[in-house]
């Protein structure tokens, strides 16, 4: 065995490629929950995006409505911890200030969500400049905000645990690192799991589903056979609120305990770019997200624990900032090359005027 | 609901301050804090337990792009010209948070135009800037924080070319650089980090590429490592090579990062070198129950979050480097030109040992090694190659 | 929907004030509204937070100083000026995408990419005289931020891929090379940290005070010429076209795959012309810091301005008066910066939320309509492009 | 509102006397216009009622109110005698109210049983739909109503005829009592209306009231029980057809005598124009839609394409006049071969085309008039010398333009968005008629536009043809295409099954054709899909 993959190695040029395929093998799997974690935000985002513009309202603040959620997740966490303390109540270290918190936290996406879709849907604004608003007013309030606590330093009420899968499961040959990869979690990344799948299930076959379709696609069709276009966009962009709020709950009280002005750094976005390469399904930005982490995760193992042999010294003979740019490369040719076009739903930015509103 | 937790947020903060206070890392007194508490905090807040004297000298701080809080030059460098303030009687330093490198000159003559004594700037990325504004304006005193060598030309000028041909201290004597052996606070942790790890390899992150501090810790902590076990392995990895937030500020990247490097290279002791990033870092090193090395300041206080696993922090005393700078300057014991920090007077150190206990040979071992870095026997940048990229250890 | 207005041939002064007033009315409306949100921020903060004494005047020290900062003093009203220019050819590149249907959230990295272009040849020319080395940083600054807008525009034209994906992952990729640039071979050797060589002779001249360089002018110029390209040309006319009705663009013989390409390199010709100006302007050498949020703020300078050339020049300044500005404002009343976000993204709230405003002050006549909803979100998502 | 499951659906079991549906004195106002005005109008259990009007004569609007769609100033409604408020279409279908829109609502990506489903959904919990239970009521309710369906294709593939099965379907599956039908023949085959016809009088018999919206005279003579005709929002006549005619009709219709007819006088047909040869040209989704189609049509003569929608006409326009690429085959103008080549060439070639879709490719109706009127001569003396435009001459020729051929605007400056239907067909008309053309491509020139601008289009076509200009006519209406046509091709299934003389041409044969595509395409009339 090992004599036939040094034989494949040694191959000229092609023997690069084995080489590269030997290297995945030995290091993916070691970085597998990590990757999974990086996903997480990304596919909760890009969640948002698809509940939200599969009903017809564009939402690209969704950025913003992380950043404002993961402030006020911290916020509160870090007012309540001292006045409720901070023992674990249950599994995955929650604690009674983390849930009020994590509650907090998706009561202000929903309030960011609620100004979007009253912007976009009561006041027929443009989408995009509505989500642009979000974008800059999220960014400046919790950065003022953070600017004016954090001159007096405070912690936090610390973080979702990790669960620890029994080590029978994860030392399974062969498919014991996926059950490392999904089990070795919090609960928001598990949730997020769940949620893809609870999503794309109920975008498919279920009565909000169609609706929503339908309402993506067109609207007056919808509104003629009873539908509420209007209420049912607003349900929908606030749906998609509690999963961006999630995912900013997910940035400070799950893969952190802090709060840092502009600590989403680009992950709405990114997770926008997820959900058009998924072509706005659940599963599908789910699986961008993971094709973003995974080449994100690897441009930072080659980085640090580089392959050896010929790939090896090819691979850090490359300027590093190369493996930085690796995902976004990756994304673009997939959008441009794999993917190709990614149709929106017919109706997607397009206000809509009630007709009986007359 | 905040108003309510201030007791508790000014506690905090003064213990925050009290990290960057306490002093050099060879006499862990962890009783000490409670003890002395600094009225280094913002003025208004902070208890003014004795008659401070006045000045009327007015203090402005331009730090570089980013926060305010970053748990890093910006921060410390301005708590450290809040604590001189203080200490000399001025009033309070406002300070300015440029959006972009464009506006350090405009931000540094806002103060110029203001009427401004004394303008602290933050970070190697305004030395260009400060330099101008030092030949421009010769009676305001300047303090550089990271900024050396001042590179001037024969007339005072900004050297673009780093030819360096005129000496700044006589020609710009009002600008105050500090520099910081931030290799031999590396070094003292990588002692430290070489005699906890039990399995031979060790670790250490670094923001970026670009950041030069970071690759002196780093260095410092490979020779320090060395000394210590000569066998052992160094592990080194940086987040990022640009200057992207994930470098300094993405704590929730530093922490992923973290936990690929630790799952693939498995070391049991982490040396953070990324500032907020960096504490992701020391999460994740929390998280996979090995030990953690914080970086600045005791991060023991100033990260409550990695208590549980951090052993030492590698300190520079950035803030009482500013802090004394302004005390020079009211004293009229400033001198201008380079001022470097390190072992002999006091710039630099580890913090106290938390959560484990040291052997006393390798006590012993620390202190030697700050002694000879005292009486400049022990080099921990031979030729200066401590300003590289570091890289792991064969 | 405005009704159709019948144009007498003479109109007498008070029909002028009420037209001026219909144009203006909205967007000062909204910027005092804005400005009453701000300072309840600061006051509810200020309660809630620091704990300093509580000032009630602090919002009115923080606006003075704003103010004075921004239009106070000649180097104040220049600073203005200097922080207006790269939003005036960034808010450009991004209202011309809008006209053509088109989302250039990649104005950041066309900015960056034209800066670096320009340090470049700046640095390699710096010792030519100006007539010359000026001209050619600013050709290589252009041509670096077309080439950063084709990438987009011709993978949009060629395989649909949506520009609002592709320029965002631009961006990021702008900041790595601009990294292994400036630390790698642009890096002055001897130099501690990663920083350029000076570009020299190439730099602006300063035309206007102590610090206003000649960027003010190209930027002004740029607005001249977008404007007279997108009313007065035919390529104007398709640009329009294609972002108003694609198909009918075609049907009218025009190529909306052409069109976009071009226009996309027109958006990164105009962000990278914002970066030259910066770096020849203002920083004149490069550092592995070098970047802003013009590109950011530049998207919503152009939404404020309705994608109007001239009303780009307004937004411009009121953003670059922002931040002008903060300076002082930090200064005096320590209030931290993000204050100046948060006011500009009131003004586009209040602005998008007109309607409301307009049955709020009974502002009657006055147009209202936010940026052309038509053309920004029009093509989202890909729409076929043939 | 409840009613057992089936009642509605079995005949003779209404026992109340009083109309099903009563509308009293409803008037509607929109700013500037008065829709409806007083309008009456009751409709009997098991009655066809059919509401004649022109376009824009308010029929539409009526049924909105009745839909829930648009609120009454005035007026009220009465169901079975009982007064009632409909607040929006939810309200109108719990009343049993169903209304197929002229325009489908139907979401094309969304399969036939979507679309019946939505807003009605038949549930296996409360919140999984139950898709068997719901295909087999699908296909149960198509086979009592004497057609079969696939509940899973997908409503975009089906042909026109089809769709408004599924529209039909969809009022059926949620229990309607009372359908009204928007114009439901407009771009059908005789033989499909006939169809429909049939379903329509089934319903009758089971008890159903079905309102039947049309201009259609003879139509309207055929179906109904009893006709109400409107005019500017008015009732201006209530008729039985077995006492009046199709001249009575539309002088009630159109308030003054009509020719029905526009004489069009004899052709003079010379060369030939267009030539097109083996044309096969792929739709969007790529497959072959014109699968090898020959026609020539000569100057002086216009040649008419009748057909169902969707059977490939569009697409084989689109790539007379450059806007798709054909697939093989040629197509020549005037002798040279010009296949393939831009819409811009053919432009320049002399080839003048009025898109079916005026608001998707005709106009830009966020940009004024005068610019539409040179959208695609733009770039050309006088109206601009380079890349440079001359705005004073496209505006001196846009205002002589507007007087010429008539259209109503305030000024050459008004968004095209602005103008009514008629003017802004007009506009284009106008841009396409007003210079030298070898070829006139018309795709539904007259759809959805009212008598005047169908007549003022009509004759302005004729006019081109005595001039010696070579017209080709795609029009899904086959009474269009009799009226115009002096050779008439028949378009079935991508090819040109049929050519025959426009004068002699029998409606019933061409009719037959464009639903079998005659004998040798076999008589698979129920077929759904026809792509």
């Amino acid at each position: 065995m090992d004599a036939l993959v040094n034989a494949l190695y040694a191959i000229p040029i092609v023997g690069l490629v084995f080489q590269f395929a030997g290297y995945l093998v030995a290091i993916i799997p070691p970085i597998s929950p990590i990757i999974l974690r990086g996903a997480t935000p990304l596919a909760l985002g890009g969640m948002c995006g698809v509940v939200s513009e599969r009903s017809g309202v564009v939402n690209i603040g969704i950025e913003g409505t992380m950043l404002a959620s993961a402030f006020t997740g911290w916020v509160v966490g870090v007012a309540l911890a001292p006045v409720l303390g901070s023992t674990p109540i249950a599994l995955f270290g929650i604690t009674l200030p983390l849930l009020l918190a994590l509650v907090a936290s998706l009561l202000v996406a929903l309030a960011v969500s609620y100004l979007h879709a009253w912007l976009s849907i009561t006041v027929r604004a443009d989408q995009i400049i509505s989500g642009t608003i979000i974008n800059i007013a999220a960014a400046g309030v919790t950065g003022y905000l953070n600017t004016l606590i954090s001159k007096n330093s405070p912690t936090s009420a610390g973080s979702f645990a990790l669960f620890t899968p029994p080590t029978a499961l994860t030392n399974l040959p062969i498919v014991g690192w996926l059950f490392n990869m999904v089990l070795n979690q919090g609960p928001i990344t598990m949730s997020m799991l769940v949620l893809v799948v609870i999503t794309q299930v109920m975008l498919f076959r279920s009565r909000w589903g169609l609706r929503t379709r339908a309402v993506g696609e067109h609207p007056r069709a919808a509104e003629t056979v009873g539908i509420d276009v209007i209420r049912l966009r607003y349900r929908n962009v606030l749906i998609g609120g509690l999963f961006a709020g999630l995912a900013g709950a997910y940035l400070s009280m799950e893969a952190t305990n802090s709060f840092q002005a502009n600590m989403t750094a680009g992950r709405g976005f990114i997770a926008l770019a997820a959900m058009i390469v998924g072509r706005w399904t659940p599963v599908g930005a789910l699986g961008a997200a993971l094709l973003f982490a995974t080449f994100q995760s690897l441009g930072q193992a080659i980085a640090f624990a580089p392959p050896g042999g010929e790939l090896g010294v090819l691979m850090t003979a490359m300027p590093s900032q190369i493996y930085d740019a690796l995902p976004y490369l990756v994304t673009i040719i997939v959008l441009a090359g794999v993917v190709g076009r990614s149709i929106a739903p017919a109706a997607d930015g397009q206000p809509y005027e009630r007709e009986s509103a007359t | 609901m905040i108003r309510r937790l201030q007791p508790a947020l000014v506690a905090l903060a003064s213990l925050a301050v009290v990290a960057g206070c306490t002093g050099g890392g060879a006499s862990p007194s962890p009783s000490a804090p409670a003890a002395t508490t600094s009225p280094s905090t913002p003025a208004s807040v902070a208890p003014t337990a004795t008659p401070a004297p006045s000045s009327n000298l007015k203090i402005g701080v331009v730090t570089d792009i980013g926060t305010l809080d970053d748990k890093n030059f910006n921060e410390y460098s301005y708590k450290g010209a809040v604590a001189g303030a203080a200490d000399i009687g001025a009033a309070t330093p406002p300070s300015i948070v440029p959006k972009d490198q464009s506006e350090y000159a405009t931000d540094i003559q806002s103060f110029v135009s203001q009427g401004y004594n004394i303008i602290v700037t933050v970070g190697f990325n305004l030395a260009g800037p400060t330099t101008t504004a030092a030949h421009d304006n010769p009676n305001i005193w300047f303090i550089g924080v990271d900024q050396s060598p001042i590179c001037v030309d024969t007339t005072g000028k900004l050297d673009t070319t780093f030819a360096c041909k005129g000496d700044a201290k006589t020609l710009l004597p009002k600008y105050i650089s500090l520099q910081f052996a931030e290799d031999q606070a590396g070094y003292l942790a990588g002692i430290v980090a070489a005699a906890e790890s039990k399995t031979g390899v060790i670790g250490a992150i670094g923001g970026t590429t670009l950041c030069q501090p970071c690759n002196r810790y780093i260095n410092g902590y490979i020779e320090g490592a060395q000394a210590q076990n000569p066998s052992v392995k160094v592990k080194v990895a940086y987040v990022t090579h640009d200057f992207s937030n994930a470098a300094f500020n993405d704590p929730v990247g530093g922490k992923n990062f973290a936990q690929s490097f630790i799952s693939t290279n498995k070391p049991d002791v982490l040396f953070q070198v990324a500032g907020k990033t960096g504490n992701g870092v020391l999460d994740a090193a929390c998280a996979a129950k090995i030990y953690g090395i914080g970086v600045d300041v005791d991060q023991y206080l100033s990260y409550p979050n990695a208590d549980p696993c951090i052993i030492t922090s590698a300190e520079k005393h950035l803030q009482s480097a500013v802090e004394s700078a302004i005390k020079g300057i009211a004293a009229g014991t400033a001198v201008g030109g380079d001022n470097r920090f390190d072992a002999t007077n006091d710039g630099i150190g580890i913090s106290p040992i938390t959560n484990v206990t040291l052997a006393s040979d390798v006590q012993t071992k620390i202190n030697d090694a700050l002694a000879a870095m005292k009486a400049g026997t022990l080099n921990t940048c031979p030729n200066s190659t401590c300003n590289n990229v570091a890289k792991s250890t064969p | 929907m405005t009704p159709p207005v019948a144009t007498p041939a003479g109109r007498s002064a008070g029909a002028f004030a009420r037209a001026a007033w219909a144009a203006i009315a909205l967007p000062f409306v909204a910027i005092v509204m804005a400005l009453v949100v701000g300072a309840l921020i600061i006051l509810v903060s200020e309660l809630l937070v620091t704990g300093r004494p509580f000032q009630p005047t602090l919002p009115l020290t923080a606006y003075q100083a704003l103010f004075v900062g921004a239009f106070g003093s000649f180097d104040g009203l220049v600073a203005t000026f200097v922080n207006a220019a790269p939003l005036v050819l960034g808010g450009l590149s991004v209202a011309i995408g809008f006209k053509a249907g088109l989302f250039n959230i990649g104005a950041q990295g066309q900015f960056l990419m034209g800066a670096l272009g320009s340090v470049m040849a700046g640095v390699a020319v710096a010792t030519w005289p100006p007539f010359l080395a000026i001209p050619i940083a600013v050709a290589a600054g252009l041509l670096a931020g077309a080439i950063m807008g084709f990438i987009p525009g011709i993978l949009k034209a060629l395989s649909g891929a949506h520009e609002v994906v592709t320029t965002i992952m631009l961006n990021y990729i702008a900041v790595g090379v601009l990294a292994a640039l400036v630390s790698g071979p642009l890096k002055v050797p001897r130099s501690p940290s990663p920083v350029t060589y000076d570009v020299g002779n190439a730099a602006y001249p300063i035309i206007l005070g102590r610090d206003g360089h000649l960027g003010i002018l190209v930027a002004l110029a740029g607005v001249a010429i977008i404007w007279w390209l997108l009313y007065r040309t035919t390529w104007g006319f398709e640009i329009r076209t294609v972002g108003a009705n694609p198909e009918a663009a075609r049907y009218a013989g025009m190529h909306p795959r052409a069109v976009i390409a071009f226009t996309m390199t027109l958006c990164g010709m105009l962000a990278g012309l914002a970066g030259t100006g910066v770096l020849l302007g203002v920083s004149h050498s490069m550092t592995s810091s070098f970047g802003t949020t013009v590109g950011f703020d530049s998207i919503a300078v152009a939404l404020l301005a309705r994608s109007n050339p001239v009303g780009i020049i307004f937004a411009a300044i009121l953003f670059g008066a922002m931040r002008a500005g903060a300076g002082l404002m930090q200064i005096q009343a320590q209030i931290p910066v993000e204050l100046v976000d948060v006011v500009q993204a009131t003004i586009l709230l209040f602005l998008v939320a007109s309607p409301v405003l307009r049955a709020l002050f009974r502002l009657r006549g006055v147009q209202t309509e936010l940026g052309s909803t038509d053309t920004i979100t029009r093509t989202y998502g890909g729409e076929a492009v043939r | 509102m409840t009613h057992p499951a089936d009642s509605s659906l079995s005949p003779g079991l209404s026992p109340t006397l009083a109309p099903a549906l009563a509308m009293r004195g409803i008037t509607k106002r929109y700013p500037g216009v008065v829709a409806n005005d007083q309008i009456s109008l009751d409709v009997r259990p098991g009655e066809i009622h059919a509401l004649l009007g022109e376009n824009g004569a308010g029929k539409t609007t009526l049924m909105n109110v009745l839909y829930g769609l648009a609120r009454p100033d005035e007026g009220q409604i009465l169901l079975d005698g009982q007064p009632v408020r409909i607040e929006d279409p939810a309200d109108a279908i719990a009343r049993g109210i169903n209304m197929v829109h002229q325009h489908f609502m139907l979401v094309p990506v969304l399969s036939v049983a979507e679309n019946i489903l939505l807003g009605e959904e038949t549930m296996a919990n409360p919140i999984f739909l139950d898709r068997n239970e719901a295909h087999r009521r699908i296909v149960e309710l198509g086979r009592r109503f004497g057609f079969e369906i696939d509940p899973d294709v997908k409503v975009g593939s089906l042909s026109v005829g089809w769709q408004q099965r599924v529209e039909i379907l969809k009022a059926l599956y949620r229990r309607a009592r009372i359908l009204v039908l928007d114009e439901p023949t407009a771009v059908l085959t005789p033989q499909e209306t006939e169809e429909i016809f049939a379903v329509l009088r089934r319903l009758a018999q089971d008890g159903h009231s079905i309102v039947f919206i049309s201009h259609k005279l003879y139509e309207v003579l055929e179906i109904a029980d009893r006709i109400t005709v409107i005019r500017r929002g008015k009732v201006v006549g209530e008729r039985i057809p077995t006492e009046t005619n199709e001249d009575d009709l539309a002088e009630l219709m159109v308030g003054r005598e009509v020719q029905l007819t526009v004489d069009r006088g004899i052709s003079h047909p010379a060369g030939v124009v267009l030539e097109v040869d083996g044309l096969r040209v792929k739709d969007d989704r790529g497959n072959e839609v014109v699968r090898g189609v020959d026609l020539e049509v000569r100057a002086g003569e216009i040649f008419g394409i009748a057909g169902v929608a969707g059977n490939g006409q569009d697409e084989l326009v689109e790539a007379i006049v450059g806007l798709r690429r054909p697939a093989g085959g040629r197509v020549s103008l005037g002798g040279t071969d010009v296949t393939g080549r831009s819409p811009r060439a053919m432009n320049e070639a002399g080839v003048a085309y009025v898109p079916a879709d005026r608001h998707r490719f005709g106009l830009v109706l966020a940009f004024p008039l005068a610019d539409n009127l040179v959208l695609t001569s733009y770039y050309r003396r006088p109206y601009s010398r380079g890349i440079l435009r001359d705005d004073a001459a496209i505006l001196r020729d846009a205002e002589k333009t507007i007087e010429r051929f008539d259209i109503r605007t305030p000024s050459a400056t008004v968004k095209a968005g602005t103008l009514s239907g008629g003017n802004q067909q007009k506009a284009i008309v106008a841009r396409e008629f007003g210079r030298e053309i070898q070829l006139l491509v018309l795709d539904q020139p007259t759809r959805g536009l009212d008598v005047g601008s169908i007549e003022f289009i009509h004759r302005q076509a004729i006019d081109k043809r005595n001039a010696g200009t070579a017209l080709l006519l795609v029009s899904a209406e086959l009474d269009e295409i009799l009226e115009m046509s002096d050779r008439i091709g028949v378009m079935y299934r991508g090819t040109i099954v049929a050519v025959m003389d426009g004068r002699t041409a029998d409606k019933n044969e061409v009719g037959l054709l464009m639903a079998t595509g005659g004998a040798e395409h076999g008589a698979d009339a129920t077929e759904g899909r026809t792509a």
